[in-house]
């Protein structure tokens, strides 16, 4: 017989969960909310001339940052190691939000955010690992996302006259692809995601052509 | 009681009977539409073949004195359907009648391959599409009075939407030989006129309605390749005629 | 590309299909109607004692034999060779009607009705047959509606004190299974539904035994 | 027991019902044939030269004012309250319809058919609100569906040696684009036909590249 | 351009729908408490003797009437004229909760719930018709849930040696099929559980053999 | 110039001579695929058909004097799957050497069809199942020196697992019949083991797994049957054979 | 640029993941060897009379506590705070253990096997949480495979002669039933099947009424 | 119920399989680093000057060449006539070996690299036919991603200023493409991406068209 005790720690723990995820999902929406406004904003990036570039980038700053808000929430409300169970939730808007990070620092520095920067920036510290962490496996989906990104970016920057991006791009692109090359993924989303940068790269080596064939800009030749 | 219990025995036969014509009955359908599976995956694989060799033949570089190598390409298909035909005609006594519709699901995906093949060959020659009474003919005898089976405006028009595709891969494969950039434009508009063509119908025809999905993707790639051709050819104040000439002497020198 | 007065042509065909088909559907709502109530009065014969059944099952008659003006509108209506095509859109109802006039043969003679005594009844002419026509396999799912019924019968007759039924039911149902056994079915609703029928048998053949093990049967000469 | 009473007024009621669906269902073939011919015509859009684009449209336009008989039709055949019962059966057809209108005004007019002028121009009246309305969701579906198509017309412009036409597609869309990523999209259909509106954009983008990079049209720099 | 005015407004229509549906859901999960206290004290039907029965259904009618506040807050809720757009929300449990109130009304008085009756009981008002209403096949649904109940308590009631419960529930059941054999069903659900009414018919009727048959009660001839 | 061109149009030939014997490759392979699917539908009817006549031959009352009317039926089973056996030894040589894994696809669904019939007809004579060895012995030449066709343990186990289906229909059918009870004790206690010797092989063959819910199932439908017969007798204190006796009585009468 | 300093750190970690993969499917697949031996003995059951159930039982034992390898190998693979990262690897195995040991422990003492006896028989330890720990959700699983294996058993006791057990496992299943509806499951797989419980009981049921009516057995009355 | 020898033996032949495939795997992720090694060297012929290209393709050649070790021992542990049964493990793999080879082929000699000549490069000898063999379908597979290759290559060469390449690559494409148009393909990978051979062709094209146009290619004679 199933004694009423037994029942009602069962159920107790039953609705402990229920309780936890509808926490968690107010704090995701707020996260959404977050990445939803650095999105738009960033997508004014493919029609901002050059020098326009680094006041519209400071104008995200502040919404990256206020991710730290969300991420700390988190590590409170989470129960101790149960990180795996509940990070499906926040995946996606988590990667979005380090695309964005990422894209900002590309921008701002011509440089590849690292995974422990991504994971500064957006307030995910050390000591929160047993609830709240930055699993590598969503840093790299957002790096995909990042290239996906620019090889817009270098389609529209020639629209707009720069011709020299494009040809930036590439070589931050090819140095990527050639790291994510050397990594050992097996057959799952990320990996199909990986596979689909060809198509990225294809797209932005077809612009560096049209660029010089042109005569508009001409890549610098690099060591190999 | 020995007698009521032979009666019994006698009742049974009866059952018996009945069912054994059920049984001869049954086996009989069953055969039959294993027959005309069995004939269909030929027909399918003919027809694939088929419309395979008119891709290689519209693909070579016509000889310099034919006049309209279409025609040509169009007579070597017609020629190898005709294997079809002959499959169909020996199939004709079990399609007649009543028949036909009884296995329409096990004939029509057979003859719809055919008549995307037949149409694809008409199209080669006449630039054209197929008329519903033309695919009909194909299928009757040489006296024109008996037809080995029934067509469909279902199946015609299936077989149809079917040829979009290939004149898709037709088009863009094309667009490198000479000539190939204007009939890419040709074919690139034939095949807009057939999807506007067929929505009206696609309400009648529930795969109609899928397929014409499959027909507007293969629009968007004509389209898109239309496209590369004029935005590349608009760089340059030349006819297309000039373009093709030095593009082909820049190879083959 | 289509010439237009192949469109007008093609059109016209498709436009009469949709005709066609609405008319066959106003015969079927038609034959909906006669079967749903020759259901409904051939339900109360398992309420029924032995010497009102007679009365019963005429009064179900004239409904049957009505089924004839729908048979004969559809032989007029269906194109010549389409039976098959349309034929979807009634083998449910025309089954039912099958089923109909067989139960009625079984508790009037106690005697199988034959297909083409069925098609005769449902007023299913010879000469309509590219047309109209009663196929072996609905005649078939119709006989094993009626062993469905029967097994409920045996039952109810029990309760109603009938002891003789279920053993005569028995000894129908067993002659049809032997039949039915001789068939190659493919896998199809009529192999699912034959191979059903061993639950009915196992069924009366549980009521013969409790009736026979209570000895309430009286021994009875079987009807040839 | 169910009384007959019962029965009789349950029956009156289902039956009313399986009625309205056929009245509802006629209007809705009516509604469908006319969006077919206007889908049909539209696609003339591709090929044809700017100058004779609005005798295009105007040959478009009595039909797509013809929808009206549907929605005043179906304003009257549904009873008080029903519209979201019924909604579904034509929700499809009524999409195409306005898809059709908002084309035609964008190409007549460069703008943005607003829901009120989309419901206007059906016909559908204020005073029907509770038998026949345009709900937000479906005039959003129209929009996507413009775009769509505007993503094609940029490519077939160009071919057709119209090299501005893709720079105004390309400012209607972004606009258009951004509006709707203010928008808070749940999980549904809409999202994620919103979500494939990037890949248009990318499309458009692509276009407006070749055009400028080959300087056959420039875009004018627009404030950001 | 979607001017911002649009957008505020489109995005009024999409955020007050969001509401909305919160507020249904929190009246929906408050019907479901109730009738899953309701079906669980029902469900001691099954282990109940006849004596212990009255106190048993009265203690359950409190929850069935406490109903109401759910379905009078939701016709406040409901806008007008959008029944029909949110009743799947609440279907299930309004089913459930009319099965519960028929059941109820079955054991207490050997009556048939009326559609107006069940509505009463639930408080659902003529006035509130176009924000809430209990439509007929939720109605239907019911009483198929009671016949399944039902069909299990003929079983039930044997076991507790209650043998002329079965004989009785299978008068009740045979005249609800009956009135449900003249409806005029369209292949959905309804039609699909209204054909699996047949077995708990056939499994009633073995139930009353059963007891017939060992002589434990008998059915009393009823007229046809 | 002339000269160079005239090299390319001899190097053509090469690229146009390799592919050739590609396409033959392929062309031979897609044939002999489509003889293998035909044969395989051929296979799947004929072991179908005979377990419906084992079926049937099970059912029938036996002769008075028949000792094992098991093995008389298990004999006709037998000389109509021969039928089988000789298809399979005209495909011999489309199977050969690493043809069948080649093919496995294509030849499976016959074999487990073929297997199921055979198991059963085996089964209907020994009571037991039949072993792996004799299975490959029934595609053997007479000598048995040459296999027909390969027998792997995955088609062996999933012809078997059909089995219980089949034996299900056999227990429940045959109940009425004058000791059909004791029969479908007896089958419901072999496909019990036949389900628990399964679960520990399932894990290594996917399909296993899947029709391991299928037998679980039939095994349910005898149990209840087995069930319904102890239920019934239970309320009387007689022997089984005593009650047949008693029921065929009164139907006989 | 990805430095290869980067990209050694990435790829260790996929690495890392790629080989506790491989580690745990090991450990899985011993286990599923386990429990498959478990089923198979304990299939037994159905067929083996009541005074040789001791004796099978004890046989299945070892087996069930050699599970304790695997939960402690397990608890030493699992890197901390991952186990709900991997769990979904061997849950179905682990349900299947506990069914086995609840099953066990109710021939043996018709007693239900709670949470923690679960757990502590399996060699789950209360230091392991963050690596290896019984979730209620599994726990739950098992007990309704518990459910359906006992109502399969309740026929093949009668089948063998023994007429009292199912009326104890009637009496069993219900109490635990009783105790599941108190629990508030929400809309997912265990829902499901949680519903489907109520056939299972359906049949324990009828097996009860096919005994008691035959007075093979009675059920004793019990308090409500 | 299966004798306890013929368990024995079965389980003896499925573990042996098991075992098999073990082996088998660990060949695969060898061969499986030396691909992704190989193609990751490859990589830089899109940005590698002519005269560097035969000291990159030489630096690829020891890994190819290694490549034999894992046919040699794949032959090795297949057993005799299973090569269809097992091959799907590898042929993703060895598809990407060919093609690696052919590139190099292609790159040094502008030749094709024949079935032949890759079977013996890879080591895959006539006398393993019936465990490892190089079938027409991979080999075929790897032209297409030789073609998928070089449409790239020409491209990019023209970035880095080599005119000449486009066309080389133009007329060694439309000769293999003419060779494909020879099958008769079923609706397999192979057709799908036999299919998309036309897109490369036609992107090849653009390159020769833009640079012949530009005439900046200066005649050459085609090498035979
Ligand atoms: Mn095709
Ligand atoms: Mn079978």
């Amino acid at each position: 017989k199933m004694d009423s005790d037994q029942v009602e720690k069962i159920n107790g723990l039953l609705e402990r969960d229920v309780e936890l995820r509808e926490n968690i999902k107010d704090q995701v929406n707020e996260l959404d909310k977050k990445t939803r406004t650095m999105v738009g904003l960033l997508n004014k990036i493919h029609s901002t001339p050059p020098d326009a570039l680094p006041a519209l980038l400071e104008s995200v700053r502040p919404t990256l940052l206020s991710c730290r808000d969300v991420t700390g929430a988190l590590s409170t409300i989470i129960p101790p190691n149960q990180f795996w169970r509940w990070k499906d939730m926040w995946s996606n808007s988590m990667r979005t939000a380090v695309f964005a990070a990422a894209l900002i620092e590309y921008l701002s520095n011509r440089a590849l955010l690292s995974l422990s920067q991504a994971a500064e920036l957006l307030g995910i510290k050390e000591e929160f690992s047993d609830r709240m962490t930055l699993p590598v496996e969503d840093y790299l989906h957002s790096l995909i996302s990042l290239v996906n990104e620019l090889s817009r970016l270098a389609v529209n920057a020639v629209t707009l006259g720069n011709f020299e991006e494009p040809i930036r791009i590439s070589m931050f692109v090819k140095d990527l692809f050639a790291g994510f090359s050397m990594l050992n993924l097996k057959n799952d989303t990320l990996r199909r995601r990986y596979d689909s940068l060809k198509y990225d790269i294809k797209k932005i080596e077809e612009v560096v052509y049209d660029v010089s064939l042109r005569k508009l800009a001409s890549p610098s030749p690099r060591p190999s | 009681l020995m007698a009521t219990s032979t009666t019994a025995s006698v009742a049974l036969p009866t059952v018996t009977h009945l069912f054994d014509d059920f049984r001869a009955d049954l086996d009989d359908h069953n055969d039959r539409r294993e027959r005309l599976i069995k004939a269909s995956r030929d027909i399918t694989n003919l027809s694939k073949k088929t419309i395979f060799l008119l891709h290689r033949l519209a693909l070579e570089q016509p000889a310099a004195d034919d006049q309209n190598p279409g025609k040509r390409a169009a007579q070597q298909g017609y020629e190898k359907l005709r294997e079809v035909q002959n499959i169909y005609s020996k199939l004709q006594s079990e399609l007649v009648g009543d028949r036909f519709w009884r296995y329409q699901r096990q004939v029509s995906p057979g003859l719809q391959e055919y008549i995307e093949a037949l149409s694809f060959a008409h199209y080669l020659e006449h630039g054209t599409l197929i008329p519903f009474d033309e695919v009909q003919k194909t299928l009757m005898d040489s006296e024109g009075v008996e037809q080995y089976v029934p067509l469909s405006v279902s199946d015609y028009l299936l077989g149809l939407s079917d040829l979009t595709g290939e004149l898709m891969r037709f088009a863009i494969s094309g667009i490198s030989r000479r000539g190939g950039r204007a009939k890419a434009v040709e074919v690139c508009a034939f095949v807009r006129g057939c999807k506007a063509d067929f929505e009206r119908m696609s309400p009648y025809i529930r795969d109609l309605r899928k397929k014409q999905i499959v027909t507007a993707q293969s629009l968007e790639k004509i389209e898109d390749a239309a496209y590369a051709i004029a935005v590349r050819s608009s760089e340059y104040d030349l006819p297309p005629e000039l373009l093709d000439d030095i593009v082909a002497q820049s190879i083959s020198n």
